[in-house]
């Protein structure tokens, strides 16, 4: 396998950026849909094989701006597999969009260009060695996603796009600030000019630094990259972004980028834990996180649009997340992982669900959306079975993660697992009273032609990884978790 | 030569921070874009002064940069468009000039509390640079949310970034730099022109965010 | 061994669910049955499996560990005494629930609804889920949302005795060292989490919601087994795994199960939905469990082994007797929605001459459940009552008031569940038909009314030979609280002896055997001396024979008593009537609110406080960039605040 | 041999229950119309009446199920089993043990269940009116039953009948907590019986009644039977508060036949006793309206209950 790696022109990381890189290019000037949709797919397809590669072969870190570690990998094949599955379900429901002239076919090339783009952007920002790089290619990643929210160029999705992107670009000058404090804080340490913020030299240096700086610094980072990953009260844009874009976009966002967002968060609180005078970062997280958790699961009960409804429970389990990695300690942060990976899957899944809902019920709104086990059994069935699974319900993965997380943090702080209980109760209660809404009782009339039916695949696909990690996790997958939960600390 | 230096450095700097609340105070838009010119050209002035001292070229370009687009072109570009949108009207700040300004000062205060002991290692220019450099960047924040109108929150956005970019270029040896730099002008292009768009496409008599945000009132 | 082929039919059963929804989807015609079918036999091997380990011994008890579920934790399967015991109680009734369902089934109009889930078990919450009506979409509702708080409990539970290092294997709990306020807070929450999936009071809400909306085999399956498992869970923690008890968990659990026993059947006296009535009064049995083993525990703390073992068996033995009768009243009602549709007892009547069979095993049920000799509920809650007169000896003073407390309670419950079911019966079953659909009801098929006759033979085996049971349970009693009631005698006259036989006895045998005799030679004797003549004319009813079945009292009519007498304090009952005047042609009128104070005062400001602070973030949802950018403006300025401050 | 004589006299006591019930009904009618200033009937009548009830048809109403013809038979066997139970001439008799007094209880309960069924079973207003309220005071009179058992069982440290009559007669011993049980197990015997201040035996076509509601349409045999089953409740309850709080006199198993006549003549004088002190005790006082019942019992439950708690409190010093 090595060896034939080996045989490749270039090293499999730098694949990761050179496939989406010339993809991007390519279909900016493919027209049709349906060749540019196969590009597309074959493009994402081809990364995320690559992505496999790294978990055998590790590139050099000193040789490359790139590096991988146990820690991105994770991110980077989790990244890239939705990336793939995500652009499976793109090809059908674009086209079922532009059929019903929801999308102009113009668009097309711009839509598949800036897909390509995004994944480049989001490899990039995984495997940067390099904080500064790291900052551009979130930004970059910000940027595409903005254009792909507004690209109905509805009144909504327009103004969705610009309060995202406005809120977007203040997190990032402050993300950019905060890099700009730590470069601060190691020069004196790692001397002037790039070493400085290459990522294995700061941690490595990381207790030699100034405490104070590095407080500072992770204020700005924490605002700045939180506001990615849509942590309360930073959350603002999310909902509507999720709620505007087209569906895969949605999907994409919530599988992927926040947790770019949250894997760059993740980092520089790796930065501060490595340096013993430092504040402690943790509870800044729990603070966060549960602030999340809680605004998210109030929010769920009001909502009448059911991507926005999602989209909070987005929210909420980026709180859980941030909560868990906050509480730190192998257990934790192991839950954190894991529940990060079940969350990618469950809700992309789920999104992919509620784009075909959408499609056949003919609106977003969840009030006129009832009965669907009863008129579409499959897509029914498979919301139910994803929400019940993003509820938390045994034995989907997400309910292990959560049991982890729920249970560590009570045998440790039981004064914190109060307010997670009451948070994880009040989200469990508003999405299962949106659900029996949505998918029993007599059904609402659909469309009438609803095309051709999306393909399940990928959702399937998803839901039956959730599932299996509920019933089994494979021993070895279990000990590279653990092994970054240490690395976490 | 060093003592001076340092305070010419200081000195552009402090200049910043002053121009900012020169914008503060400003509550015609066209002044405002004025005043955001001026601030542009300190901060050119102020990064072309840093390349001298640190002797570091390329930071010139940055300069450049600063001067040719934030100074002329952005501030021409907006000028002209807010005469085509008619809203040269007064900004309706939010709460009067008066409080804003005193927010300010506490802002700059607050600043200084932070950085100056937190950069205590670092060279003393980088430090002032920092504590007046995180000023301008909390001034930009409060001109965003201090005014209504997108026009006015777009310079305050740029504001911002202009102090970003003052604290880049005070960090001595900072590479990519002018990578950052350009990347935060193509987002600022991008904002600019995404008004454009939004006054092009008709969709919005006006781009009060306040009226944006009834969109989505009503749907919701 | 025994386990392994428990687990293995587990897993069969798990992909007999699999395989039917494809049956279904399919619209196979012998899905039903198949399924069923299947399910029976599973359960049957399971039932074995449980007696072989609880009767053979150890030789046929063990554990098994397999790789699943939560990482490096996996999962450890036990077969002891006690999980044999109530692998019986549970498997029992799954055997004859599926038996049952092979002919309820054919009448499922919806059988895609019931089978896929049937097999998994998971019937109560999906079934409930899935009905379609909105009441039962409320109920479902509130279903999942008590169970997953329950489970939440559970968990944090399990997360307290695991300890930070979580191994949550029960050898590793039950050897770890336990701190005591730790141990107490376990039992809160094993109380919170078992108690609102037993159904104790004040957790109960979701139960007569959610019992009734499944179809009739499943509400079963949940009333007299489900809630069974809940009981288990709790035994195994606080008896098994939480380390040594503390007397005050006797006065909380004590408390709760005597509300629970007397609140249960006070509402289920005031029912006309007759599945809803049978929920209720499974919220009283639980109770009547709680007390068996609140006053074990209260015994074990005290170290009075005999006095435990005698109420921890009584009361695991009365949640045996409950899954029995429980099953077998509710596969009546079952019969009755199939015979007539109607589930409004209002509405019913007279079916003894039409459903005779249903009606004879029905009143089996109700003789069984309201604790009448010589059947198996009098039994249990008689042991209870004869552990209740060994408090005296316990040293804690609350303990001694609250003791014969709920004995009184558990009196109480006794009497007005006989009442509750006399209503039951004689206005389902007994007078004149009420409605259309009571006149035209039919037989039910021979499946349903013979595994009702199993049920009901179990009863009456357990009524009258009670001992073999008793002995079946001490080693249970011997793992949970190191003491065992005295080894029964089967002879002489097969009587049962808590304590000691000076103290009391019981023999259901000969009280059996001198009933029936005595009956036999009074019919015997006044049949062949005396006439045996038989005349039918129209009911006399003191010289007002009225053929209109509207002049009979009403299920409302009979509960009005109980209810004017314990209405005021329990539901805050307030009845106005309206009477015109003399000559005035309008009716009179009478108005009855009955409030549902658990509801009023737990529940309704708890929903009230969620809505209320939905509404108020609500705003964040609308407001414009610009405070959104306040939002994060404000948090910065906060955060630079703290770390100046910090140093 | 001893197995047989044993059985033997288990055997004489149910017969002589039997025949002695309907001759304390009579007996009490009597003494009730002798205080009344009346004649009254002989104390023979009721046997009369029993024997011309068991020779008449049953008159059946149309709708009357299976339960109906079968229930008073039923009552009758349990209520008869109940007072065999009941040690009346002599202690430990052979299966005195086979039931106590919870037992005992719950025996007369399951009589009840059937009566007030067979009360609903025609479906008029009149039996349904009897049922509901017979189980109203049911759920109070059953609860002060157990409760008296609890004081009593926690004197003599049983529950079993003989053994607390054997433990009275042994130590004899003057306590509160009987007292209070005494009334309380009074009150309980007048509800259990119909008797006045509850219900009055003697009313027709009264709305208040309840007992006579109950079986207002059987006739013939089955009302013979019925009556008679009341009949041996009264013995019974007289009887049970004679072993309990008058157990003198009583024979032991050991005992010869002279003892058991002993036993015999004194159980017959207490039966006379208790029977004339309730007819005093009706005659006195006069019937309750129905809805006063409740409280009249609840106050028996309270008696008992109270004696229970002295009895747990006393338990300390």
């Amino acid at each position: 396998m090595s060896s034939l790696l080996h045989m490749l022109p270039f090293a499999p990381i730098d694949a990761l950026l050179v496939v989406p890189g010339v993809a991007a290019l390519l279909l900016a000037l493919i027209p049709q849909y349906r060749l540019g949709a196969r590009v597309n797919m074959l493009a994402s397809g081809i990364t995320f094989l690559f992505a496999l590669t790294l978990l055998v072969e590790r590139p050099d870190p000193t040789v490359s701006f790139l590096f991988v570690d146990d820690l991105n990998v994770v991110f980077v094949v989790l990244g890239t597999f939705v990336g793939f599955t995500t652009s499976i379900f793109s090809a059908s429901y674009i086209g079922h969009e532009i059929e019903i002239g929801r999308l102009k076919p113009g668009y097309i090339r711009f839509y598949h260009g800036m897909y390509q783009a995004l994944s480049f952007s989001m490899n990039l920002g995984l495997t940067a060695n390099n904080i500064g790089l790291m900052w551009v290619a979130v930004e970059l990643a910000t940027l595409t996603t903005v254009l792909m929210v507004g690209l109905y160029r509805t009144q909504a999705a327009l103004e969705a796009a610009w309060k995202y992107f406005i809120l977007g670009s203040v997190g990032i000058a402050l993300a950019l600030f905060g890099t700009i404090l730590i470069y601060m804080a190691a020069r004196p340490v790692i001397g002037e000019g790039h070493d400085a913020m290459v990522w294995t030299t700061l941690i490595a240096n990381a207790s030699k630094f100034s405490p104070e700086l590095l407080n500072v610094a992770f204020v700005f980072l924490m605002l700045g990259y939180g506001t990615k990953v849509g942590l309360a009260p930073l959350h603002a844009w999310l909902p509507d972004a999720h709620a505007e874009g087209p569906t895969p976009i949605s999907a994409v966002l919530s599988g992927l980028l926040l947790n770019v967002a949250l894997y760059a968060l993740l980092r520089f609180k790796m930065l501060l834990a490595a340096n013993p005078l430092a504040v402690a970062p943790g509870p800044l997280l729990v603070t966060l996180g549960l602030v999340s958790l809680i605004f998210a699961a109030f929010m769920l009960y009001l909502r009448r649009d059911i991507k926005r409804l999602f989209a909070y429970s987005s929210i909420e389990h980026m709180g859980l997340i941030a909560f868990a990695f906050g509480m730190g300690g192998p257990l934790a942060n192991f839950a954190g992982l894991l529940h990060m990976t079940m969350h990618s899957l469950t809700k992309s899944a789920i999104f992919f669900a509620v784009g075909q809902v959408a499609q056949v019920k003919g609106t977003q709104k969840i009030a006129d959306i009832r009965g669907l086990t009863e008129s579409h059994p499959t897509l029914g069935w498979s919301l139910v079975v994803g929400v019940a699974a993003i509820a938390g319900l045994p034995p989907m993965g997400i309910f292990t993660s959560e049991f982890l997380l729920v249970s560590s943090t009570f045998a440790r702080q039981p004064l914190l697992a109060i307010p997670l209980v009451i948070g994880l109760l009040l989200a469990f209660g508003a999405l299962i009273w949106r659900l029996t809404g949505v998918a029993f009782g007599t059904p609402s009339p659909s469309v009438v032609d609803a095309g051709r039916p999306p393909s399940m695949v990928p959702l399937i696909i998803h839901l039956a990884l959730v599932l299996i990690a509920g019933l089994y996790l494979p021993g070895p997958l279990v000990a590279w978790f653990q092994n970054v939960a240490r690395m976490l600390g | 030569m060093e003592r001076f230096s340092l305070d010419a450095a200081h000195l552009l700097a402090g200049g910043m921070v002053l121009v900012s609340f020169m914008m503060l105070y400003q509550n015609r838009i066209l002044g405002l874009l004025n005043v955001f010119a001026a601030h542009a050209v300190v901060l050119s002035l102020s990064v072309a002064w840093q390349a001298y001292v640190q002797s570091a070229p390329h930071l010139f370009v940055t300069a450049a940069i600063a001067l040719i687009l934030k100074a002329i072109i952005i501030p021409v570009a907006l000028h002209h468009m807010v005469l085509r949108l008619g809203v040269h009207r007064d900004i309706e700040t939010v709460g009067g000039i008066g409080p804003t300004m005193l927010m300010g000062i506490g802002l700059v205060a607050l600043s200084m509390v932070v950085m100056l002991p937190a950069a205590a290692e670092a060279d003393p220019i980088a430090r002032e640079d920092l504590a007046l450099a995180l000023s301008v960047i909390l001034l930009g924040l409060l001109i965003m949310v201090t005014r209504q109108n997108a026009i006015s929150q777009i310079v305050g956005f740029m504001s911002l970034e202009n102090g970003l970019v003052l604290a880049a270029t005070g960090a001595r040896g900072m590479p990519l730099v002018v990578e950052i730099s350009v990347a935060f002008s193509v987002l600022v292009a991008f904002i600019v022109i995404g008004v454009f768009l939004f006054r092009i496409r008709e969709r919005f008599d006006t781009i009060d965010t306040q009226a944006l945000d009834d969109f989505r009132e009503g749907r919701e | 061994m025994p386990i392994v082929a428990a687990l293995l039919s587990v897993a069969g059963l798990a992909g007999v669910a699999v395989v039917a929804p494809i049956l279904t989807a399919r619209r196979v015609a012998w899905a039903t049955p198949v399924v069923y079918g299947a399910s029976f036999v599973l359960a049957a091997v399971l039932l074995i499996c449980g007696l072989l380990a609880l009767l053979g011994g150890s030789a046929f008890q063990g554990t098994v560990h397999l790789p699943v579920g939560l990482p490096w934790i996996g999962a450890h399967f036990a077969l002891d005494p006690l999980s044999a015991a109530f692998l019986v109680i549970v498997d029992f009734g799954a055997v004859v629930a599926s038996f049952y369902a092979i002919g309820y089934g054919a009448h499922e109009e919806e059988p895609g609804r019931v089978l896929p889930f049937y097999p998994a078990f998971l019937a109560g919450m999906n079934l409930v889920v899935l009905s379609a009506d909105a009441e039962n979409r409320r109920a479902g509702y509130v279903y999942l949302l008590m169970a997953s708080f329950g489970t939440l409990m559970l968990l944090l539970g399990f997360g307290l005795l695991a300890g930070p290092d979580g191994d949550y294997a029960f050898s590793a709990i039950r050897t770890a060292e336990h701190v005591p306020w730790l141990s107490g807070l376990v039992l809160v929450l094993m109380l919170l989490g078992a108690g609102s999936k037993a159904g104790l009071v004040p957790l109960h809400v979701w139960l007569p919601l959610a019992h009734p909306a499944a179809p009739s085999h499943v509400s079963a399956l949940m009333s007299g087994v489900m809630t069974k498992v809940a009981v288990y869970g709790f035994i195994r923690v606080v008896f098994d795994l939480a380390g040594e008890p503390a007397w005050w968990w006797a006065v909380l659990v004590l408390i709760l199960g005597a509300g629970s026993a007397v609140l249960g059947v006070l509402h289920a006296v005031l029912q006309r939905d007759l599945k809803r009535l049978l929920a209720y009064s499974t919220v009283e049995n639980i109770g009547i469990v709680f007390i068996g083993l609140g006053l074990g525990l209260a015994f074990k703390t005290n170290g009075m082994a005999g006095a435990a073992a005698l109420a921890v068996t009584a009361s695991i033995f009365h949640a045996f007797n409950h899954s029995l009768f429980k099953s077998l009243l509710f596969f009546g009602a079952g019969n009755v929605l199939t015979g007539t549709g109607e589930r409004d007892i209002e509405k019913l009547g007279g079916l003894v001459h039409r459903m005779p069979e249903t009606a004879y095993l029905f009143l089996g049920g109700c003789l069984a459940i309201s604790a009448l000799p010589p059947l198996n509920g009098f039994v249990s809650e008689w042991l209870i009552l004869q552990a209740i007169l060994l408090s005296p000896d316990l040293p804690q003073w609350a303990l001694r008031f609250l003791v014969p407390a709920s004995g009184a309670m558990l009196a109480l419950a006794a009497a007005l569940a006989a009442a509750c079911f006399v209503r039951a019966f004689g206005i389902t079953f007994l007078s004149r038909p009420r409605s259309p659909a009571a006149e035209t009801a039919h037989e039910v098929s021979r499946w349903q009314i013979r595994a009702m006759y199993a049920l009901l033979a179990v009863c009456l085996i357990a009524g009258i030979f009670p001992g073999p049971f008793l002995d079946a349970l001490s080693p249970v009693s011997q793992m949970l609280v190191a003491g065992a009631m005295p080894k029964q005698p089967i002879l002489p006259h097969l009587s049962i002896i808590p304590i000691s036989e000076s103290r009391s006895s019981y023999s259901g045998f000969l009280v059996f055997f001198f009933i029936m005799m005595a009956s036999w030679a009074a019919i015997r004797v006044i049949h062949n001396f005396a006439s045996r003549a038989v005349r039918r004319a129209p009911p006399w009813d003191c010289g007002f024979p009225d053929a209109s079945p509207v002049t009979q009292y009403t299920a409302n009519s009979f509960a009005q008593p109980i209810r004017r007498v314990f209405g005021p304090i329990a539901f805050r009952a307030k009845i106005s009537q309206t009477m015109p005047q003399p000559g005035d042609m309008a009716p009179a009128r009478l108005t009855l609110s009955l409030r549902d104070l658990i509801w009023e005062f737990i529940y309704a400001p708890i929903e009230g406080a969620v809505l209320y602070a939905a509404e108020r973030l609500n705003i964040l949802q609308f407001l414009t960039i610009r405070s959104y950018l306040s939002l994060v403006f404000a948090a910065l300025v906060l955060l630079l605040v703290l770390v100046a401050t910090w140093a | 041999m001893g197995l047989i004589l044993a059985i033997l006299i288990q055997g004489i006591q149910m017969v002589l229950v039997l025949a002695l019930a309907p001759g304390l009904i009579g007996f009490t009618r009597k003494v009730k119309a002798r205080l009344l200033r009346r004649q009254g009937p002989s104390v023979v009548q009721p046997y009369r009446d029993l024997l011309r009830l068991v020779r008449k048809e049953a008159v059946l109403a149309d709708n009357a199920s299976w339960l109906f013809r079968n229930a008073p038979y039923l009552i009758f066997a349990t209520t008869w089993v109940a007072a065999a139970l009941v040690p009346t001439f002599a202690a430990g008799l052979h299966f005195s043990w086979a039931a106590d007094l919870i037992a005992i209880t719950a025996l007369l309960g399951s009589a009840r269940f059937f009566l007030a069924l067979a009360g609903m079973d025609i479906g008029t207003a009149f039996g349904g009116i009897g049922s509901s309220r017979e189980m109203l005071f049911a759920t109070l009179a059953e609860p002060a039953m157990i409760m008296i058992v609890f004081t009593v069982a926690l004197v003599a440290g049983s529950t079993q009948l003989s053994t607390v009559a054997e433990f009275m007669v042994d130590h004899s011993t003057l306590r509160v907590s009987l007292g209070l049980a005494l009334i309380g197990l009074i009150i309980v015997a007048l509800t259990e019986n119909a008797r006045v201040p509850v219900d009055n035996p003697a009313t027709h076509l009264e709305l208040t009644m309840v007992h006579e509601a109950m079986i207002l349409e059987y006739s013939g045999r089955h009302l013979a039977v019925i009556e008679l089953a009341a009949a041996l409740k009264l013995l019974l309850y007289i009887s049970l508060i004679a072993c309990i709080f008058a157990p003198w006199g009583m024979a032991r198993q050991d005992d010869g036949v002279l003892g058991m006549l002993v036993g015999v003549v004194t159980w017959v004088g207490k039966l006379a006793i208790g029977g004339f002190l309730m007819v005093l005790f009706e005659t006195a006082i006069a019937k309750m309206r129905v809805f006063r019942v409740p409280e009249f019992v609840g106050g028996a439950l309270m008696l008992g209950f109270l004696g229970t708690l002295l009895l747990f409190v006393s338990r300390s010093f």
